[in-house]
């Protein structure tokens, strides 16, 4: 289940829907992974803008790998701007085993990092100023940059 | 026709473009100059897959999209 | 922050609360990891004993490594009875980057099991069974079966 | 005396003994045939500090605990 929100994420309404949608399906383990926009070089928050259909091909792979180990994944977030100290992302692994959940979500997180079409931008002075230095190129970037 | 689209901070109108497969595209995107770093940091999805040869056969009403680098969370 | 509760774990409430005790800490990260009694081999549910001093010495070791990385931990666990389908457990790692708090969840679950001094027993048909072949010997036991 | 204590599993009272060092302990737990697969699962604290050494002095007032396999969680 992937879910994208306008603005900051109400972090403990999500923890609650989604902890009570599966606490009798027999999954032993639940591991949310909460971001939180952090007070840092002056910014007032972040922005983001985000591809949904790619976003939801990504996800449903990730989905499709959980449910060969019998776990699930669900995902949250943010559109737009998100205020310091407010949270715009969070996601969660349910397994039957804690092996499978705490890998899953190392694997997860970093390829959500590397891989998600999610663009971030500093919120300064009411300007919207693209992080590039702190964004990664997705695998196999570059291709129309190549001079033939 | 194939149409162009820039993502994220990519500042750049879409195109409708006649062309017939990605080399094509990259021999008119590079002629733009502000777009030099962009191609050179992008990714390319053809119909939201992402692609990975230039070799990839375009066919009409196709959408290929520029994916710059990406911060999620 | 160590909590025992007596019985199964209000998880949603826990979760609120501890998100809502650091959200302005700036802390970047925070990982919970929750863990909930699996429907499985016919149990009723499963108890708990919990040895509260040496419990306390292992978490506050933890604490203090976590300190060095910026990093705090948050545990609560339930003592006696618990259901299947509640929980028993959730520890948390908040930090201000995500690569500590990946890390950290990993570590502090592997070492809980292996460590900390609480044993556990299946609820069957009203009787206490505890749970030796699923348990783990503490590190140096042993020590006074040697033979001199 | 040194206070002996078992715990979690293990069905037994705690004992007062007048021991100077964990060896003594041993000697006196290994002539309990019920206690044997405890003695060979179990690790030793004294005053809530793990020990690993037999040769571990103990004094008036210590308290020696027994911690059979664990399971959190």
């Amino acid at each position: 289940m992937l879910e994208l929100y306008d603005g900051g994420l109400d972090i403990p309404s999500i923890l609650k829907k989604w902890y009570c949608q599966e606490s009798t399906q027999n999954y032993g383990a639940f591991i949310p992974f909460v971001g939180t926009i952090r007070d840092e070089d002056g910014i007032d928050g972040l922005s983001f803008d985000i591809y949904e259909p790619i976003l939801e091909k990504w996800f449903q792979g990730w989905q499709d790998k959980a449910k060969e180990k019998n776990a699930i994944i669900k995902m949250a977030h943010s559109r737009g701007d998100v205020l310091v100290h407010q949270s715009s992302y969070i996601a969660a692994i349910f397994s039957p085993k804690r092996r499978v959940a705490l890998e899953f979500i190392d694997l997860f997180v970093e390829d959500f990092k590397a891989s998600a079409p999610i663009w971030k931008y500093d919120l300064k002075n009411k300007k919207r100023i693209y992080a590039l230095e702190r964004s990664t190129r997705i695998k196999g970037s570059g291709l129309l940059g190549v001079s033939t | 026709m194939v149409k162009v689209e820039f993502l994220g901070p990519i500042q750049k109108e879409s195109l409708n473009l006649k062309i017939s497969n990605l080399q094509e595209l990259a021999t008119i995107l590079q002629k733009t100059p502000e777009m030099t770093e962009w191609l050179a940091n992008s990714a390319i999805a053809v119909n939201d897959t992402l692609v990975s040869s230039l070799d990839f056969a375009l066919k009409d009403g196709d959408k290929v999209s520029m994916l710059p680098p990406v911060c999620g969370g």
